[in-house]
């Protein structure tokens, strides 16, 4: 739910930015902003598209800006995760290390099975999300990467 | 008693049984795969556990991990609900192995009677009267063919790893026969995992009325009377009701002592419903028993007053029946209809968003739903979006209760089963209790 | 048996004599004044007559408004609910001489029972037990005084004409009466268009506790048992139990006996409520009479099983009470819990659009209500939204009951009352039964 | 919920952005503000456009225009609306007559008594809406008049 001052915020966005129209549903609650009137002919676009100018990649109601070089790795079942093979031993994977597609990164325990999580890409990885010994859900963050150039 | 249970199921009935867990004080874990975030039995339960993706296979039927999920947040029991993983023997004896327990009968039971053809012997020998069949899974068409003429037709096809009407196919002479062979075993293969068919005499204007069994690990073997069903579509149940306008206090009786003794055959724990065919003489057929808690339950939860997840519960954490020295004798009349997003014509689900969701209430009346105004209902599961219990002192009363609230029922964004409920009640051969398990088909005729 | 029946009332009163009234078969009227537009009692009914502007007293009190709107519509009887017109005898009289059907007792009870000192005399003459008081109104403050110093302090006043908690003022010695006893008078005038006050003595440490009767027109009188009511604030019920964890069969015999001979004084017909003050030796005494529907009959419906509003139907179309031959004994425990649109801490009404609301279901919940997501409450009327009312098969499982149906009540956009119960609910002395009138002072200060 | 104070801000900043609408949906409220009309031509659409301009009568999403001359009469109780005394007698006012402030216009019979309405304007009937003999609810539509001028 969108509270008075946002709605506001959003209603100053969408005319600073000159986009034409903005709309948001969610659960049963909707807004729709629509943008400054669009002109009907050449000559009163000029006018209608006042201060706006700098919205050239006026990304409309973007979700938080997404890294497209930023790779997210999930759990793919629900378990326990573990860094490392044994509690002695060294962890798989630590922050700022390359790690190659295949890698293994950690394991994650569900009925007694040991399962091995192996990097789908290559890259450096940026985050380990649990900590060890942690339990996870499907679908929960494990690792961030930073996709090899 | 157990400290905390994972709910192993979504919808109403997960809010069911969470709601029999608070008032225990018992912890409650609710499982959901990612199309279920939204869900109320996610916000009810104490903790809650993604499982998978949206398809069933990878959540709510996925055991390991469920079983993970128990494990993560120590629940020390699973209640797998009805549906999903109920009736499934290897689950019960997964967690059996893991130190769990499992709310419902013993591995063993449930393999006992989930196999249809393995159950029909066991009645036999426990002298509960079955419906003429074949003796076990038919093998060829031929076989099939030669049994119906044998036992005349019409005869009734049925997975032998069955249930729920799926796999079912009625056939009235050798050509439908011959007709429906594949197609059984078609349906029985993609719904079980298991080809294997079985056939029946197709008995005519019956009446499906079933006994609620319920056992302790103590040797306490109960009934609680009956649930008339015979109102279905395409064998699946419209509405049920507590007690049956059909049976008198003897043939309640009888019918309550095979009930008990089929239970017994297989040394049943736990809530179990045993199906019978009643024929227009008083005559009964067992047909199979569902080992697990029925949708239906609160009919007879109404009518007895025993809350009857929390006797699962207790009972599985080795308490004795609440019951036992208390008369069930039915108390009022309890009708439920199941309301259905469907459309009310080609009866095709009508997934969607609720625009408006105003239940009725006042006396007389329970609502079990997991939806409210706002919810997205997926595509992905069934079309069940609340069950409607109507309770009165008589059939009479609760019948015209059961119309002014579902006119009071208001539910806007999809399309419901609410109008062709009402146009039940309208019924005269219903109002006077004149139902077999044709009604639906002569309803939709007329 | 009547036609046409209008509802004099609004709210979720109205909304519950609509629904017995569908259940009979009985055409509806609502009324509504200009506020109540979009009212579900509106939308409910059959017709509905808009009777005045958003004042009560130019609409819900506007008797020449609503005899009309009944003889426009040709309705044959007027469900008065409770509150408004429920317990004015002139309007009883007005519909008489038009031929419309008052559901309610005669005018004469409850002009009879209206006047609180004359009732008090009723009540002596008729052997029932009353509170030590001033034989009439007094007329002067000394004569207050007077009688403080001879029953002993504290005294409480009452209004001669009052009810529901206003007028009423306690003193503990000469001068806090002095100080109380302008406001009393003020307080009554104000709020029953008379000033006149009588004294009692204030007994300390009692149980609120009541007694549901019900005459017909053929001389059967009975009480259908008691309420408990003594969780109260500023003499307004919150919660209201039956049966009273103070009474044991002998003593719900005597007190039943005494509320029977209550009305008998009066030749009481239709629902009315013997209000008693319980000590804790066991000593009852007559406080009032309420001849009308309570707000909290549904306890009484759920534990005896019997649906007072249409009960109350047939006996005032002439019919005889329909549990003659049954025995009332209550079955299990039933708990009402009222939802106001208030703040929980200053309690002051709080009117506004609900947004969300989403009221719990399942077994041995029943919700009354006429709120609905996206209904504006008017700031105009009183501030009960819902009724919550669990029923469980003793207190202690109703008690666990409530505080799982009161966490999954949803209402969103205004203050509720929903809190409070909650934390009532995990109070030791309530959970004993430990309680008594002053249980909210002792509860507000914790 | 939006209180009234929110949605006249919400008005103006409609208004001083240009916007073409505003839309707000939630649990059974809705709120739609169309900005100012969208000009047809280019020469006022010019003048349409800048956010600068105050857009002074600007009276957005107003109800059904209302001819301030029409005045109607509704029912001050309910009852059973006749138009003349008795069955026998003339109507007290027919549809295109002038009346005076006080001339008695209908009866409403209400528990057995006759109560006469009167006009409480001077102007022309243009139609009278209820039947004769008809039942009103209170604040029923009665007459419709046309204010002399």
């Amino acid at each position: 739910m969108l509270s008075f001052k946002e709605i506001r915020e959003l209603i100053d966005l969408v005319s600073e930015r000159g986009l034409s129209a903005l709309e948001i549903e969610q659960a049963g609650f909707r807004v729709r902003i629509e943008g400054v009137r669009a002109a009907t002919n050449g000559a009163s676009a000029t006018a209608a598209a006042p201060a706006a100018l700098p919205a050239p990649e006026a990304a409309p109601a973007a979700p938080p800006e997404v890294d497209p070089r930023l790779h997210v790795i999930t759990s793919p079942i629900v378990g326990t995760f573990y860094r490392s093979p044994s509690p002695e031993s060294e962890s798989f994977a630590e922050v700022g290390q390359k790690v190659a597609r295949g890698k293994i990164l950690c394991i994650i325990e569900s009925m007694k099975l040991m399962n091995e999580i192996e990097s789908d890409v290559e890259g450096e990885i940026l985050e380990v999300y649990p900590k060890n010994g942690q339990p996870v859900e499907y679908g929960e963050k494990l690792f961030a990467i930073r996709l090899a150039a | 008693m157990f400290k905390k249970i994972l709910i192993a199921n979504r919808g109403e009935i997960a809010l069911r049984i969470i709601s029999a867990c608070k008032e225990l004080g018992i912890k409650t874990v609710a499982i959901y795969s990612e199309a279920d975030r939204d869900a109320l039995h996610v916000r009810y339960a104490d903790e809650d556990v993604c499982v998978g993706p949206y398809p069933s296979a990878a959540s709510y039927l996925n055991i390991s991990s469920i079983v993970s999920a128990a494990e993560i947040t120590e629940a020390d029991a699973i209640h797998p609900g009805y549906g999903f993983l109920s009736e499934n023997a290897y689950f019960a004896e997964i967690l059996h192995d893991c130190n769990i327990t499992f709310i419902g009968p013993s591995p063993d039971a449930i393999r006992k009677m989930g196999d249809k053809s393995l159950a029909r012997k066991t009645m036999t020998a426990a002298g509960v009267p079955t419906v003429p069949g074949s003796p076990g899974p038919v093998e060829t068409a031929d076989e099939a063919l030669a049994f119906a003429r044998r036992a005349g037709y019409p005869v009734i096809l049925k997975a032998s790893a069955g249930g729920g009407g799926r796999g079912m196919r009625v056939a009235r002479d050798d050509r439908e026969l011959s007709g429906a062979w594949e197609t059984a075993r078609n349906e029985a293969e993609k719904a079980f995992g298991n080809a294997e068919v079985y056939l029946e005499k197709y008995l005519e204007s019956t009446r499906h009325v079933e006994f609620q069994v319920f056992g302790d690990h103590r040797g306490n073997l109960r009934h609680m009377g009956e649930r008339e069903c015979s109102i279905q579509r395409r064998h699946q149940k419209l509405i049920e009701e507590s007690p049956s306008a059909a049976l008198d206090p003897e043939l309640r009786g009888k019918m309550g002592e095979a009930a008990v003794a089929a239970a017994r055959a297989v040394s049943y724990t736990n809530a179990g419903t045993i199906e019978f065919l009643l024929d227009p003489r008083g005559n009964f057929y067992f047909m199979e028993m569902n080992t697990r808690l029925q949708v239906e339950h609160p009919v007879t939860e109404e009518v007895t007053g025993v809350d009857m997840v929390k006797e699962q519960i207790a009972v599985a954490a080795g308490a004795p029946l609440s019951f036992l020295n208390c008369d069930l004798k039915p108390r009022g009349h309890s009708i439920e209809f199941r309301i259905n997003a469907e459309d009310p014509v080609s009866f095709k689900p009508s997934p969607g968003r609720i625009t408006t969701f105003n239940p009725p209430g006042g006396l007389g009346v329970r609502v079990d739903t997991a939806a409210y105004q706002g919810y997205l209902i997926p595509p992905h599961y069934d079309s069940l979006i609340a069950k409607l219990i109507i309770s009165g002192r008589d059939r009479e009363e609760a019948i015209f209760r059961g119309r002014r609230a579902l006119d009071q029922f208001v539910v806007e964004g999809v399309k419901t089963t609410i109008a062709m409920h009402r146009r039940i009640l309208e019924d005269p051969d219903f109002v006077a209790g004149r139902i077999s398990t044709r009604f639906m088909d002569r309803f939709a005729e007329a």
